[in-house]
């Protein structure tokens, strides 16, 4: 089979089933769509299988141009694909995990009406992430961009009926849209500069450039915009645990494992162009520690099962920018992949949690659930313990490289990524034990009694928790004597930018022992305090929340980022709105057009009164014109 | 020759079709009719690519002793512009079908006359011929618009027709100077007025003449106070017709006839034209956000979107203008879309009041979805047409300077933020009292609008097609300005 | 020569015929003697004559003006048989007055001589004087009568003094001789001569209604039988600027002199007053009084950019101009016997019930605004084209700015046609030949505007 | 023609301007219709008597012509006039000039 071929039929196939899905959603029945949704996207991970091993050797950029999509004068923008390392990880990620929750969600989604409008726009999800994914210059990346985008927006609002659903849907595509203008403009920046957008023209010529170069800053800033937008990073995180009133699979899918890591992958593909702009890098250190703290702090006091995976979905974002900012990309690719799987899993987990419970979301109204829903326990656990990094799960390896790169940068940076680490294991088996530890706190409909999810649900978390369990074995660290696999796979994309890292420190094994033994020992404490308060003393946040100190209640509502931009800007701009319309619109300009009509109305009748009917006057008039007329002519 | 049966045809058959009273064979007239009449536009496409771009003259010395030729042709950006005409009016006129207008002799018929007007305008090769056309069109526009119009139409069309008059009359006066400028024997064809000789002082006169009467009829902030009303008040064909094509006229002329003549003075006032088209940009999508009425709501994304179509020729680099003619098209199509769905959201539920709607995707899917279509094509979601412009022109609009760019670029954010404000107060949550009964899109309804989706998605997939056949033309016009 | 001849003939005739009561064959008899007129004038096309050493001068001015005037005379007789269909009375007095007054407008189109423009003048205003009052037993007729009597006489006396001082400047009532004089005197003329001059023009002035002397056209208008108003506001209004024109053409030979400014002035004063205060006229007679005054502002811009080209321009405009008028004004006749007047008001849903007088009059108001492709538009830019090559474009924005004014009014007769409902629609029975007039008259408007090379630089 | 000639042209000129004004006031201030004919009349005669003295003083007859032309068309005007006044008079009882104005605005 040719390669173009293969290739383009990666993306094609999740099209296709949309196409399909998306023609016949009142006709297909749901056994088709239940084969076909999946299928899909199955298909197109082995096609990428197929690419992989077929091209097993040369793990060497390869692109392939199809069709001049854009062209203006200088301006040539091909719709091509570019399959290497890194897309190829990328292309993995989003069909493997992509298939895994399709098929959870065959299970999930059995009773909905909306059956065949769920896969299909999830395989046109899964079409945009690979577009982005695979493209080989940016306006093809801003296509996903935008497209994955639609999706989320589409399925955020999936039950469309309600209006605050819908509201949350509105808020995500328009925080994204907030961060694509930065991202186009970025790329504006990027063609003005290197007269084309092809990554490999641009960053050929970027290697020429000096580092700190002042419009590689300007370029890396603005795209970094787009990837705060889409990866939910300060400021435009809150669309994130909003998004959460998708479906659960969708919040798997979209909101954990890929569409809110493509910020990561973009800013990974520019590597050379970040590693060039220092200042960058500093700002994005900053912004991902912040994001961190924020996120994992306020995860802390939520109450909804998943806008605590929404929270720590956004700061462990945030350690992924974090190893971005020091130059770490591997280990930054290395995170989102775990990251992929055990946030997948816990997803998928708290869903089949809230499938088990018929909707409930309230962590208070849940606990004990280990006994009804044994599979689901175990899973979630392997989850929860990859996520708190203990090792051997993937968690431990990908976040520990994270750690180990980040204090070879700065110390200082490290200390507060430790801290993220310690409240991440904090807030996470408060989580679990929460919902699974103690007893039952909330009350089963009738008719309804708690029960295990059905296989299609179930299988899925096993795979996954097998994933999240022995992921770290990807890019298993020298320090235990693994040969990090992933980091030399993805060389040959960020060779071109290690010349530049060559700055940093190296760190001896000891200092590494050392820190991991910090950071282990902090989470396991962490640990143990969740357990002493939530399992020991029972606490099942039945405390009422008036006598809490006021920085908990700062905090425990989210810091109030919501009202703030509220205040800030939506209340603002549809004041702008009325005031613009009133005033500027009504009383002046429009007032100043009619005025200029009824100013010659009023002329009118003003003149019309010179005709006075009375010839007396006339003649005098006229006599009075005929000496004028002599008096200018002659007697002047 | 072609070119002149082009223009001939819609008016034989405005004039044929006043001798019908029976509804049904008026509409059939008028609908194969305006049919033919794109088929004749293909035509004339196939014949200009295939017979090495000449552009089908035709050319008769009217008035010789005034130097005005009856000279009319083709050319890429005629042609885009012509398809676009010949394209909409018949699904204009099929949108009309389950309308009953009062006299629908005269309503057909006038949608005929108008039809010829505006490819009067595009394929007029001749300054004066040019603005023939160009008050021509007014008329039949103001007739359509006032006679089927809503309830408090005299006022409004009437302030729509002056307005647009007095802006296009002092055009007149400009061309006339123009035309004793223009190399001897003084004469009034585009290439005889490209190479008049102006002073800085004149060419500016003429600049702002030009200018004043295409930011009207575009229209660009501040000229736009009539537009919002008009595109209210005026019956669904004329909104649409008023919208998807005859806002290009001002654009056309932009470009065809002001750019070239007085670049010089663009290049020294143009920034105020820009700053102009760019408030607009801005003031109109915020305005949008508080819009109650669907239609006033569209009207006023039309002038955002318009706003920026003005920057991006204003800017006068090639890959804004070509950004700009192949929005014009966009923007043609998808107001077109908007206003048909509008159109059928008011017959079902007798309101177009957002508050008073909501759920329709409940009880309509399939209207759902192509609204939803055509609401991305108008917010420019890549891969719908409204992106190749939107990119190309804030790229064209970039390289000319960054700031305008951003801000221009706040239509991506707003629009989506005023879009999807409406699509779901009218589209999504729970049924209204008006939407219960809602009948979901009938198969002839989704033929109506299947034409337009798929153009939709060709633009957007493969803009190429389209953006080749004004390129040749765009880029002398450019080049000449250089 | 002979037109005139025929014409005067053709008036005794009429008068003739009144006497042995032959009131039935009175309009075919004058439709045919106008025809032949119009054969006439046709027949020596291009030749140039003089007569009576130089008193008249047949040239194509002469004969391309006189055709003007014959050919709107015979569109307003056509219209005759329709308006007075009640009138018992005789009416070979009018006719035959209106045969004079023609006479006299066709004298003055061609005169070589001060004398016979005087009598030309004369001739024309004496008959029109008895013209407006003819309706003996309307008040308003008869304030018509008296205004315009009043009016005419005082100004004609002005025209008289002026053509004396130009006499006694230059010893010549011959236009030729005067000419000599005035290239002798190269630019700095005399006082005396200026004063003659001016008072000259404001007589003229008067009759074409320019501002400050347009007082009489709105009331006259208004009174006078709306048969006889269309005769004023085409054929006298026509024959009076060509006078104009043509003393300016013989005496200056076509080239600027001292009046400029003072034109300049008047014209913007007529434009400007004429279309403001046509805005708020609530009759269409009376908004057609106003509108025949900003109109003989725009041909005033015709001489006041005078050049040899001017003669064409005025010629083109005052066909297209009486043209739409008269049509206007057989609409209004309509109105008026339906309605018993002629406010826009009683105009309300015509668009339904009469839709194709409708459509003439809307044709004909469209036509006067200026909108292409009608003849209206063609006279205009035609005009503008003529003024701006002349340098005078101030002059020429002044006057869109007052055509963008008209529009309002001549709209509102349009919107009230179609855009308003009446309580009590009146269907108008008219009868086929006025139809066919009408329609015949629209195409002509319709015709000119698609066709203008048929008329433009003929003179 | 001699007795005519010993006069200066001048003092005709201004004589008849006089004439000319006074008629002019005349018909300003009166409010009387058959008052302004006559002053009308006075107006033109001063006119003829112009026009007379320019002819014998340039030696062209065609001014004194002129006159004679003038005096006929001055005759038919007063008939119309006087004819007109009448017609007002039957109908509104009076020739007051300001009487009448219906017609107006």
């Amino acid at each position: 089979m040719k390669m173009e071929l293969i290739v383009a039929l990666i993306p094609l196939m999740p099209l296709l089933g949309f196409l399909v899905l998306g023609a016949g959603f009142r006709t297909i029945p749901r056994k088709i769509t239940a084969w076909v949704g999946p299928g899909v996207i199955l298909a197109s991970l082995i096609l990428a299988l197929v690419l992989f091993f077929s091209n097993g050797k040369n793990t060497g950029p390869t692109e392939y141009h199809f069709f001049t999509w854009i062209s203006a004068g200088e301006l040539r923008i091909p719709l091509g694909f570019l399959i290497d390392p890194l897309s190829l990880l990328m292309i993995f990620v989003v069909t493997g995990v992509g298939f895994i929750i399709h098929v959870y969600s065959v299970g999930y989604m059995k009773d909905d009406p909306g059956f065949n409008r769920f896969f299909a726009f999830m395989n046109l999800f899964v079409f945009s992430m690979l577009l982005l994914v695979m493209g080989n210059n940016y306006p093809v990346m801003f296509i996903g961009w935008e497209g994955v985008g639609l999706c989320s927006y589409l399925l955020i609002g999936f039950w469309f009926r309600n209006q605050e659903y819908n509201n949350a849907a509105k808020k995500a595509f328009i925080m994204n849209r907030i961060g694509d203008l930065g991202f186009l403009l970025g790329m504006f920046l990027l063609f003005t500069t290197f007269h084309t957008l092809d990554y490999h023209g641009v960053f050929s010529q970027a290697r020429s450039l000096q580092p700190g170069d002042s419009t590689l800053l300007a370029i890396t800033l603005l795209l970094f915009v787009g990837a705060v937008g889409k990866s939910a990073q300060i400021p435009l995180y809150t669309w994130l645990p909003d998004a959460m009133a998708g479906p659960t699979p969708v919040s798997a899918l979209i909101h954990a494992a890929t569409m809110v890591t493509a910020g990561v992958y973009m800013v990974a593909r520019s590597n050379i162009l970040y590693i060039l702009s220092p200042v960058t890098m500093t700002i994005i250190a900053v912004v991902a520690l912040a994001t961190i703290l924020l996120a994992a702090s306020i995860a802390v006091f939520q109450k909804d099962i998943k806008k605590i995976l929404a929270y720590s979905t956004i700061s462990q974002l945030g350690y992924m920018f974090l190893a971005l900012s020091v130059g770490a990309f591997s280990g930054a690719m290395f995170h989102l992949t775990t990251h992929a799987f055990f946030k997948a899993l816990l997803f998928l987990g708290a869903g089949s949690v809230i499938h088990a419970l018929g909707g409930e979301q309230d962590i208070r109204k849940m606990g004990g659930l280990r006994k009804a829903l044994p599979v689901t326990w175990l899973t979630f656990l392997t989850g929860t313990v990859a996520i708190s990094g203990i090792p051997p799960l993937s968690g431990f390896f990908s976040k520990d490289e994270i750690l180990m790169k980040t204090f070879g940068s700065s110390s200082l940076l490290w200390l507060f990524a430790w801290l993220g680490a310690l409240l991440t294991a904090f807030y996470m088996f408060r989580m679990f034990y929460l919902v699974f530890g103690n007893q039952f706190r909330g009350t089963t409909r009738p008719g309804h009694p708690l029960h295990e999810s059905p296989l299609t649900m179930t299988l899925p978390l096993i795979v996954l928790a097998f994933l999240s369990f022995a992921g770290g074995a990807l890019n298993m660290p020298g320090l235990f004597g693994g040969n990090q696999l992933l980091e030399h796979f993805l060389a040959p994309v960020f060779s071109r930018s290690s010349p530049a890292l060559q700055g940093e420190l190296p760190i001896s094994h000891a200092t590494e022992w050392l820190l991991t033994g910090i950071t282990l020992a902090g989470v396991l404490l962490m640990i143990f305090w969740a357990w002493r308060r939530y399992v020991v003393k029972g606490k099942g946040l039945l405390t009422d929340e008036t006598r809490r100190p006021f920085w908990v209640r700062i905090v425990a509502e989210k810091y109030r980022i919501d009202e703030l931009y509220d205040f800030l800007l939506v209340k603002p701009s549809l004041w702008l709105s009325r005031f613009l319309h009133d005033v500027v619109e009504l009383r002046i300009i429009d007032r100043m057009v009619n005025g200029i009509g009824q100013a010659a109305i009023r002329t009118g009748n003003l003149l019309r009164y010179i005709q006075t009917g009375n010839v007396g006057f006339y003649l005098f008039v006229m006599v009075l014109g005929v000496i004028l007329i002599m008096f200018f002519n002659i007697l002047i | 020759m072609l070119t002149l049966v082009l223009l001939l045809f819609p008016l034989a058959l405005s004039l044929i079709l006043l001798f019908f009273r029976e509804v049904k064979t008026l509409r059939v007239l008028a609908f194969t009719g305006t049919l033919a009449e794109l088929a004749l536009a293909i035509a004339a496409f196939v014949q200009y690519k295939t017979s090495c771009h000449c552009n089908l003259l035709f050319s008769f010395d009217w008035l010789d002793t005034l130097g005005v030729s009856l000279k009319f042709g083709m050319d890429g950006i005629t042609l885009l512009l012509v398809m676009l005409t010949a394209l909409l009016v018949p699904i204009i006129v099929f949108s009309t079908f389950s309308h009953h207008y009062s006299s629908p002799a005269s309503f057909y018929s006038l949608i005929l006359l108008m039809e010829m007007a505006l490819i009067g305008v595009f394929t007029a090769f001749d300054g004066l011929v040019f603005y023939i056309f160009w008050e021509m069109a007014l008329i039949p526009a103001w007739f359509i618009c006032a006679l089927w119009g809503g309830n408090n139409r005299i006022r409004i069309t009437f302030k729509f027709f002056i307005y647009t008059f007095a802006g296009s009359i002092l055009m007149l006066v400009a061309l006339i100077y123009l035309y004793f400028k223009t190399p001897l024997p003084h004469a009034f064809d585009f290439q005889a007025l490209y190479a008049a000789a102006l002073t800085p002082a004149e060419q500016t006169w003429i600049f702002l003449a030009f200018f004043l009467a295409f930011a009207i009829k575009i229209p660009v902030f501040p000229f736009h106070t009539w537009q919002p009303d008009t595109y209210t008040e005026s019956p669904a064909a004329g909104s649409m017709l008023l919208a998807g094509i005859m806002l290009k006229m001002g654009l056309f002329g932009m470009i065809r006839w002001m750019i070239p003549i007085c670049s010089q003075s663009i290049r020294q006032w143009g920034d105020m034209a820009i700053i102009l088209a760019i408030t607009g940009i801005v003031y109109a999508s915020l305005i949008a956000l508080r819009q109650n009425d669907l239609k006033r709501l569209i009207a006023w994304s039309s002038i955002a979107h318009a706003g920026l179509m003005a920057a991006a020729l204003l800017v006068m680099n090639l890959k804004a203008s070509q950004g700009a003619m192949i929005q014009m098209v966009a923007h043609g199509i998808n107001i077109t879309g908007l206003f048909l769905i509008t159109d059928l959201i008011q017959r079902r539920a007798g309101t177009r009041n957002i508050s008073d709607l909501g759920g329709i995707a409940l009880r309509a899917p399939r209207l759902a979805a192509f609204f939803m279509v055509i609401l991305l094509g108008s917010i420019a979601l890549p891969l719908t047409n409204g992106f190749v412009g939107e990119f190309l022109m804030l790229l064209g609009i970039f390289e000319y300077n960054a700031l305008y760019a951003a801000i221009a670029g706040l239509t991506m954010i707003f629009g989506a933020v005023y879009m999807l404000w409406m699509y779901q107060r009218v589209m999504l949550g729970k049924t209204q009292p008006a939407t219960e009964g809602f009948q979901d899109l009938t198969l002839a309804e989704m033929g109506m609008l299947l034409p337009l989706v798929i153009l939709i998605f060709w633009m957007g997939c493969y803009p190429s097609f389209f953006l080749d056949i004004p390129f040749p033309d765009v880029q002398q016009i450019l080049y000449f300005v250089k | 020569m002979t037109a005139i001849i025929a014409l005067t003939v053709l008036g005794v005739l009429v008068l003739f015929f009144g006497v042995i009561k032959l009131q039935k064959l009175l309009l075919p008899l004058i439709l045919t003697g106008l025809i032949l007129t119009m054969a006439l004038l046709l027949s020596d096309w291009n030749t140039v004559k003089s007569f009576y050493n130089g008193i008249l001068v047949v040239d194509n001015t002469f004969l391309s003006f006189s055709m003007v005037l014959v050919a709107s005379t015979f569109l307003i007789f056509s219209l005759a048989a329709h308006y007075y269909r009640g009138v018992q009375r005789p009416l070979d007095d009018i006719y035959g007055v209106m045969i004079f007054a023609l006479t006299g407008a066709v004298m003055i189109t061609g005169y070589g001589n001060l004398i016979l423009l005087f009598l030309g003048i004369e001739t024309l205003s004496i008959a029109l004087y008895v013209l407006a009052g003819s309706h003996k037993e309307a008040i308003t007729s008869n304030e018509a009568t008296l205004k315009y009597f009043l009016m005419g006489s005082f100004l004609s006396g002005f025209l008289l003094f002026g053509i004396a001082l130009i006499y006694g400047a230059t010893g010549s009532l011959q236009l030729e001789t005067i000419a000599v004089w005035v290239s002798a005197c190269s630019g700095n003329y005399p006082p005396l001569f200026q004063a003659g001059l001016f008072l000259l023009i404001v007589g003229l002035a008067f009759k074409i209604a320019i501002v400050p002397f347009h007082f009489w056209a709105p009331d006259v208008y208004e009174g006078t039988p709306t048969l006889l108003t269309a005769f004023m506001a085409s054929v006298v209004k026509t024959a009076a600027i060509v006078a104009m024109y043509r003393f300016f053409h013989q005496v200056f030979q076509g080239n600027q002199g001292v009046w400029g400014n003072t034109l300049w002035i008047l014209a913007v004063l007529t434009i400007v007053l004429g279309n403001f205060t046509g805005l708020y006229q609530p009759n269409l007679k009376r908004m057609l009084a106003y509108s025949s005054i900003s109109h003989s502002g725009y041909m005033l811009l015709a001489v006041v950019a005078f050049n040899p080209d001017s003669g064409n321009v005025l010629f083109f405009y005052a066909a297209a101009y009486s043209v739409a008028t008269i049509t206007a004004f057989a609409v209004l006749i309509l109105i008026r016997e339906a309605h018993g007047n002629d406010l826009f008001s009683s105009m309300n849903g015509l668009g339904k019930t009469n839709p194709l007088e409708a459509f003439c009059l809307t044709i004909a108001m469209l036509s006067l605004t200026g909108i292409p492709p009608l003849a209206g538009f063609m006279a205009k830019y035609y005009l503008f084209v003529n003024a701006i090559g002349q340098g005078t474009i101030w002059l020429v924005i002044i006057a869109i700015a007052g055509s963008v004014v008209s529009v309002a009014y001549y709209f509102k007769p349009i919107i009230a046609m179609y855009l308003k409902t009446s309580s009590s629609p009146v269907v108008m029975k008219v009868e086929i030949p006025y139809k066919i007039h009408l329609i015949f008259m629209t195409l002509l408007t319709l015709l000119l505007g698609v066709m203008p090379f048929l008329l433009i630089g003929k003179t | 023609m001699s007795t005519l000639s010993s006069v200066p042209i001048d003092y005709y000129l201004v004589f008849c301007s006089l004439l000319f004004c006074l008629g002019v006031i005349g018909v300003l201030i009166k409010r009387n219709a058959l008052v302004i004919l006559m002053s009308v009349e006075l107006m033109i005669n001063s006119i003829n008597l112009l026009l007379a003295a320019f002819s014998a003083y340039t030696n062209d007859p065609a001014g004194q012509i002129f006159v004679f032309f003038i005096m006929v068309v001055a005759a038919a005007e007063v008939a119309i006039g006087l004819a007109i006044i009448v017609l007002i008079y039957r109908t509104t009882g009076s020739i007051d000039i300001n009487v009448l104005n219906k017609l107006k605005w």
